[in-house]
């Protein structure tokens, strides 16, 4: 290089003459903050997966979990995944007041899946089965309760967001947040079916 | 030059670097550390192939291609060459081909839950040959040392018949420790409620260190035993020795014995309870707690489909005892 | 690979929004009603079948019914991911899927291999339960 | 403590006057310097009316750049703390033999090689790679900032608030006495019940939070920021570790937080995770951190492979040999690393199986490792090698990392690792890669660098002079470690019985004399720099005559970075401008969109940090209040959407201008 002659390639430009904009990264930022959230909960799993049957001579998953509540709080959760779907679709359509109907109907429907959760924990921390009876009910406990208050967190953003939307319309800012929150939302739906399948039902099974 | 001499070049050439220490890791006395000795400096020898020239060349060309020596070839736009590049994945791809094979082999006939199958080498273990049970205890900060056999125990004192394989049952008080006589072979960890095992062979006859290689708290630096490889003869006699020494070393003498302290003097007990280790194992030396085995008997028949009875709160199954609060003097 | 730079799909309501990246729509799917159905109707069938199975004790064997409500779990997040989080090999660049696989595989490796450790571990260190014990079950 | 009042236990929770060291004399005097220090350097910024430009612009600042220069310096502080830790080891070490019990009862001496290792990795090495992956990484891609600028200065503050509490815990309470990991038991509420782990628990969980941050951001920047042409495989090798590094960053933090989260939940509430009771299982924790573990390793060592590839390549005057391999043998390790994490652990008592298979694994790492190796060793051959400060660094880095690597592959042949495990082997081992990759490629990046960020080269002599008394010192200090683990010495004792073993200890301790030197000689090299910048001056903006993008800007680049996007044409950007007849832009100036400097960064930081403080001393109304605090101000934050501005046009090209003068200016002079 130091003795050939480069020739210069009249094409070849080094600069941008316009003003350039990457994309924006939010959506992809937030995609991987979920895939990190994906192995925290990975963490949890495989603790239950090997403390989940050390019930310390104490009450196992046959006597505690009742499938029928179980299965009421999971469909909350997947209605309130198909209403912010619909919420989803108002935004894209470009309405405020639908979208934050939406919005407070999937909300509405994430507290209860709060509330049945709570009631649930009460009862069996009543029963003398609180997270400190053994090591199947810390995992249980941590596992479920760190589920549950991801919810609570999105209940939380959720609501915050619809103060956003009623307050400065469905602006491509608000648009972004709503989406990642509809990620944040749909992904917990996820790691539910790994919760209902893994403790619930494989523990009645187990 | 044969691998064989290489590696008879570089014991020497180690053992003469360290000449001047006493460099037990590559000196032992029992054939289980002996043989990872051997792979320790078979694997050694088997990389300086790759890290010698890499070494030498770095140098070379540092010195070959300094900016100063203008007759050097300067290529500045040469950075690619498939032929290079093959042989730079390929040479530490050999290597390691060659050091997995021995890994496989070394980790499996090394493994410290394997009966030892030799005394040394050429030497098998004849059939029928006894082995020498011992239970040890990583204790705060103290080892104990129970001969089931001989129904004796000692604290901070090991002592095993030269050429008699040896097999360690090892578990721990409360917390993490490490098993390890360098001289005799590998460590292995010491865990409350765990079971770890080492087989193990000592050939020559000495007096020889041993300590716990985990940290585990305040008194962990004295946390040492003395590990004695006698003559058969020597042994018997030390064994009638531990028990015309007297003391009995029952489950109240285990609690008060499991105190944490430091700097322990070597106890000698002629008597041991009954089932003493068994309970240590299971965290029941102190008969208001639930074994842990039994803990998980019950647990594994509800899981077996059978609807067991709850059992009721009757027995403490907190096994870190309050006593151990003091584990810390401040 | 691409480089995902050339995407200008000027958004129309992006330009009164002084944003960082002012000016840049969001390529991001949002599903249409009859995917959403599709997916939510799948999910309670996915979701229905299994719990039916454990509660009214369909498999007499415990291992085929744990087989089955798994192949059921895996299905429905499948279900999820497409329907409802919309992820194609296209988004972003196909840097959303590549992180997806990646982590799937983390977690598999984390999960899988945490239990085979510690199966290990246990196997060979927890205190056997004698005979003794067996007998005197409760 | 027992006849405090039910009030004043609510109001302060454990936290009391004994709780500050007052009969610890090395700690007093310790607090009394610092406290003079610190006085003397809050009187001096505000008898100098720096208050207000620290501020603004660099506490609020969102400028990658100025991140990047802060996340440096935390790493220089914290350096001068892990090291005071370990002098004091290697003098304890090296005099308590017999009768005598050294000058630190193991208390003490317990805490500080836990704050040792703590300190090292999180708060030295960490903020070295994140600081110089924040200065280079949107320089080397030709863009302006980062993906989430305001993101990018509250991870610098959360990592900075973790640095404190650590700091915190010499004054206040004491730190973990458990070894830099935590095991339990022993770092179980049973047998840790003071304050110690608590402490290391949250400094690690608020500095996670930003390390975790910080690796989305930076991975999402790499991902869509760069200039356009540059396509992954013209991505510079630094920018290429850079996002390995953040890939692994984002896998691998959420398992350390998770297994923290668990181990104060064994602490806090009193679940059975890692205890000995109703089931615990304390091997799970060894298991999982180590998941965490190891591909921390390699969170380290990336990015620096990356450093001493531009080196190389930059001082031998030529392209970098086998870029795509070299690229390969990054993503083979990134992917590896995850699959190696039983080696920490082989004499846990795993069957022969699991061990040979983790054995294995780990000593396939070596290949790309070695590949590598053989990458650098052939950018040099025939190449016009300059033997500057970072070339230095990088030679040293080549010789000690070899042994590293070779007593790292020793130690994942299980049956080997049996007797050496724990042993000061191992601890040689991992100083020797670590001290040898980690630490000698931050120096060689902060040389290679440094005149980008401030306009001015590094002093050469001062450099020298660390230089040798690092590698010097270096291997004074662990080659004797080597040699006692050999000798079936392990590690974390505080007392020796065999004297024999001392001497070695003697020259450990001074080698970590003749390190001190290398450290001072650094500090003085920065202060000799400063002092004489305007005879170290560099005009060009490229003194190295180097090759990648970042050297195309004015040295300190503008706030903007680049007037102009550059559009890139072939790997070593900046190269092929130069050889392809460039011609520098002069008009055509356009405004340019900038992020604003916040405070929100620094206020949320600092309220996780007073949360933190309250749950390690159980002040519960405090720990609630600043919880919800905390939670308010992030919502308050994002209720604030006027977030940017413009840099007029007529601004850029005012600075344009100056530099079109200064490069001519350059030019008729030479």
């Amino acid at each position: 290089m130091s003795t050939t002659v480069t020739t210069v390639d009249d094409v070849r430009s080094f600069y941008l003459g316009e003003d350039h904009h990457p994309e924006n990264g939010t959506m992809l930022g937030f995609w991987l903050y979920l895939m990190s959230d994906c192995l925290l909960f990975a963490v949890m799993f495989a603790m239950y997966g090997v403390l989940g049957g050390n019930y310390a001579a104490g009450p196992g998953p046959k006597e505690l979990f009742d499938l029928p509540i179980v299965a009421v709080n999971t469909s909350m959760l997947l209605l309130s995944s198909i209403t912010y779907g619909f919420a989803m679709l108002e935004m894209a359509r470009n309405r405020k007041l639908a979208t934050l109907t939406w919005l407070a109907i999937t909300g509405l429907f994430g507290a209860a899946f709060i509330y049945f959760e709570l009631t649930e924990f009460i009862h069996l921390i009543h029963e003398g089965a609180g997270p400190q009876r053994s090591a199947f009910l810390s995992s249980f406990f941590t596992l479920v309760g760190t589920h549950g208050l991801h919810v609570s967190f999105g209940i939380v953003w959720l609501i915050t967001l619809m103060v956003q939307v009623s307050r400065g319309g469905l602006t491509a800012a608000n648009r972004r947040r709503l989406s990642c929150l509809s990620l944040f939302w749909h992904f917990l739906d996820v790691v539910w079916i790994g919760v209902f399948t893994f403790v619930y039902l494989m523990g009645v099974l187990r | 030059m044969s691998v064989r001499v290489l590696r008879g070049l570089s014991v020497t050439v180690l053992l003469a670097l360290l000449g001047a220490c006493h460099a037990v890791v590559l000196k032992p006395a029992g054939d289980v550390a002996l043989q990872q000795r051997d792979l320790v400096v078979a694997s050694t020898v088997l990389m300086l192939l790759i890290i010698v020239p890499v070494m030498v060349l770095t140098a070379v060309f540092a010195w070959r291609y300094r900016a100063s020596n203008k007759q050097a070839t300067y290529k500045p736009d040469w950075h690619h060459s498939t032929q290079l590049e093959l042989v730079i994945w390929a040479a530490p791809l050999l290597i390691v081909i060659a050091l997995g094979a021995l890994t496989w082999i070394g980790t499996h006939t090394l493994d410290p839950y394997r009966k030892i199958d030799r005394l040394g080498a050429g030497r098998p273990v004849a059939k029928g040959a006894e082995t020498l049970q011992v239970q040890v205890v990583a204790l705060d900060w103290k080892w104990l040392f129970i001969y089931p056999d001989y129904g004796i125990a000692t604290v901070n004192e090991l002592a095993a018949p030269v050429d008699t394989p040896i097999t360690f049952h090892i578990t721990a008080s409360n917390v993490m420790n490490s098993f390890f006589i360098p001289a005799l072979a590998g460590q292995i960890y010491a865990m409350p409620a765990m079971e770890t095992q080492l087989n193990a062979v000592i050939n020559q006859p000495g007096e020889y260190e041993g300590f716990s290689a985990n940290y585990s708290g305040a008194g962990f630096s004295n946390m040492r035993f003395r590990f004695h490889g006698l003559s058969e003869a020597e042994f018997r006699h030390w064994v009638q020795q531990v028990k015309a020494d007297g003391g009995s070393l029952q489950r109240a003498d285990y609690l008060e014995l499991a105190r944490p302290s430091e700097r322990e003097p070597v106890h000698h007990y002629g008597k041991v309870a009954d089932g003493l280790y068994d309970a240590i194992l299971n965290l029941c030396v102190d008969p208001q707690q639930m074994c842990v085995n039994r803990m998980m008997a019950i647990d594994a028949s509800k899981n077996s489909g059978g609807h067991a009875d709850m059992v009721m709160n009757d027995m403490t199954m907190d096994h870190d005892t309050p006593d151990h609060a003091d584990r810390h003097p401040e | 690979m691409s480089a995902a730079h050339d995407t200008h799909d000027d958004h129309p309501l992006e330009a009164h929004v002084h944003s960082h990246d002012h000016g840049h729509g969001e390529a991001e799917p949002h599903g249409t009603l009859k995917g959403y159905f599709t997916g939510f109707i799948l999910s309670v069938i996915l979701t229905a079948i299994p719990f039916w199975i454990v509660m009214g004790d369909v498999f007499r064997s415990p291992q085929t019914a744990t087989l089955v409500i798994l192949i059921f779990a895996f299905a429905q997040i499948f279900v999820h991911m497409v329907y409802f989080l919309h992820m194609n090999t296209s988004s972003e660049g196909g840097w959303n899927m590549l992180a997806l696989i990646f982590t799937a595989v983390l977690v598999v490796i984390t999960l899988s291999g945490s239990l085979w450790v510690m199966y290990h571990m246990n196997a060979n260190m927890m205190p056997a339960m004698s005979a003794h014990d067996m007998r005197n079950m409760p | 403590m027992q006849d405090r009042s039910d009030l004043m236990n609510f109001i302060f929770g454990r936290l009391s006057w004994d709780a500050i060291p007052f009969h610890e004399p090395i700690l007093l005097i310790t607090f009394i310097v610092v406290a003079l220090l610190g006085g003397a350097l809050l009187g001096w910024i505000t008898w100098a009316r720096k208050w207000t430009y620290l501020w603004t612009e660099w506490f609020t600042s969102i400028d990658h750049k100025k991140i990047g220069v802060m996340y440096m310096v935390l790493g220089i502080v914290m350096l001068l703390r892990g090291f005071s830790d370990a002098i004091m080891m290697r003098i304890q070490q090296a005099i308590s033999f017999g009768d005598s019990t050294g000058y630190l009862p193991p208390h003490h001496y317990d805490q500080i090689f836990t704050a040792h290792g703590v300190i090292m990795i999180f708060f030295v090495a960490m903020p070295f790679i994140t600081g110089l992956i924040n200065y280079v990484v949107p320089l080397q891609i030709g863009a302006r900032d980062v993906a989430f600028p305001f993101l990018n200065n509250f991870s610098f503050w959360m990592t900075t608030a973790g640095a404190v509490l650590v700091m915190m815990s010499l004054f206040v309470g004491e730190f973990a006495r458990t070894g830099w990991l935590a095991y339990p038991p022993l770092s179980g509420i049973a047998y840790s019940p003071d304050v110690g782990v608590d402490y290391y628990i949250w400094s690690l969980q608020i500095a996670g939070v930003g390390t975790l941050l910080s690796g989305v951001n930076l991975m999402v920047t790499i991902i869509k920021m760069r200039a356009p042409g540059m396509t992954l495989m013209k991505m510079p090798i630094f920018t290429w570790t850079a996002l390995c590094t953040n890939v692994l960053i984002v896998a691998a933090f959420p398992v350390l937080t998770a297994v923290l989260v668990l181990l104060s939940l064994d602490r806090y509430v009193g679940t059975h995770f890692f205890t000995n009771a109703l089931g615990g299982n304390a091997m799970m924790y060894v298991n999982l951190i180590w998941i965490w573990g190891h591909p921390e390793v390699y969170i380290l060592i990336l990015p620096m492979f990356g450093v001493f590839s531009e080196v190389v390549s930059t001082f031998s005057g030529k392209r970098l040999f086998g870029y795509a391999s070299m690229v390969y043998a990054t993503v083979v390790i990134t992917i590896l690393s995850y699959l190696v994490w039983l080696h920490h652990f082989f004499t846990m008592g795993s069957g022969a199986s699991v061990n040979s298979f983790f054995g294995i694994t780990t000593m396939i790492i070596s290949i790309p490792t070695g590949a590598k190796m053989f990458n650098w060793l052939f950018t040099m051959y025939r190449g016009r090698i300059r033997f500057e400060l970072p070339m230095l660094w990088t030679m040293g880095f080549m010789f000690t990392f070899v042994i590293g690597g070779m007593t790292g592959v020793l130690l994942a042949v299980p049956p080997a690792d049996f007797v050496l495990h724990n042993s000061l082997f191992l601890i040689a081992h991992f100083h020797n890669v670590i001290i040898g990759g980690v630490l000698f490629g931050a120096f060689a990046g902060i040389t290679f660098w440094f005149p980008k960020a401030t306009g001015f080269k590094l002093d050469v002599f001062w450099g020298r002079m660390s230089f040798w008394f690092w590698l010097v010192g270096f291997w004074v200090a662990f080659m004797p470690l080597y040699i006692l683990g050999l000798m079936g010495v392990t590690r974390r004792l505080s007392h020796f019985d065999d004297p024999s073993l001392q001497i070695w200890f003697q020259i450990a301790a001074f080698g970590a004399l003749l390190i001190f030197f290398g450290i001072v000689f650094f500090i003085v090299q920065l202060v000799v720099s400063i002092r004489r910048r305007e005879s170290l001056r560099d005009l060009s903006g490229d003194p190295w005559n180097s090759r990648t993008l970042e050297w195309s800007t004015s040295s300190p680049p503008p706030a903007y970075n680049f007037a102009f996007t550059p559009r890139i044409h072939d790997l070593d950007a900046w190269w092929d401008m130069k050889t392809g007849g460039h011609q520098r832009p002069v008009e055509g100036f356009k405004a340019i969109h900038m992020p604003k400097n916040t405070a929100a960064g620094f206020i949320l930081a600092m309220i996780a940090m007073v949360c933190g403080f309250a749950l390690i001393w159980h002040v519960w109304w405090l720990a609630a209040l600043s919880f919800v605090g905390l939670i308010g101000s992030a919502i308050a934050h994002t209720f604030n959407y006027d977030r940017d501005f413009h840099i007029p046009a007529a601004e850029v090209a005012r600075v344009e201008n100056e530099r079109t003068q200064q490069l001519a200016q350059l030019a008729s002079v030479s």
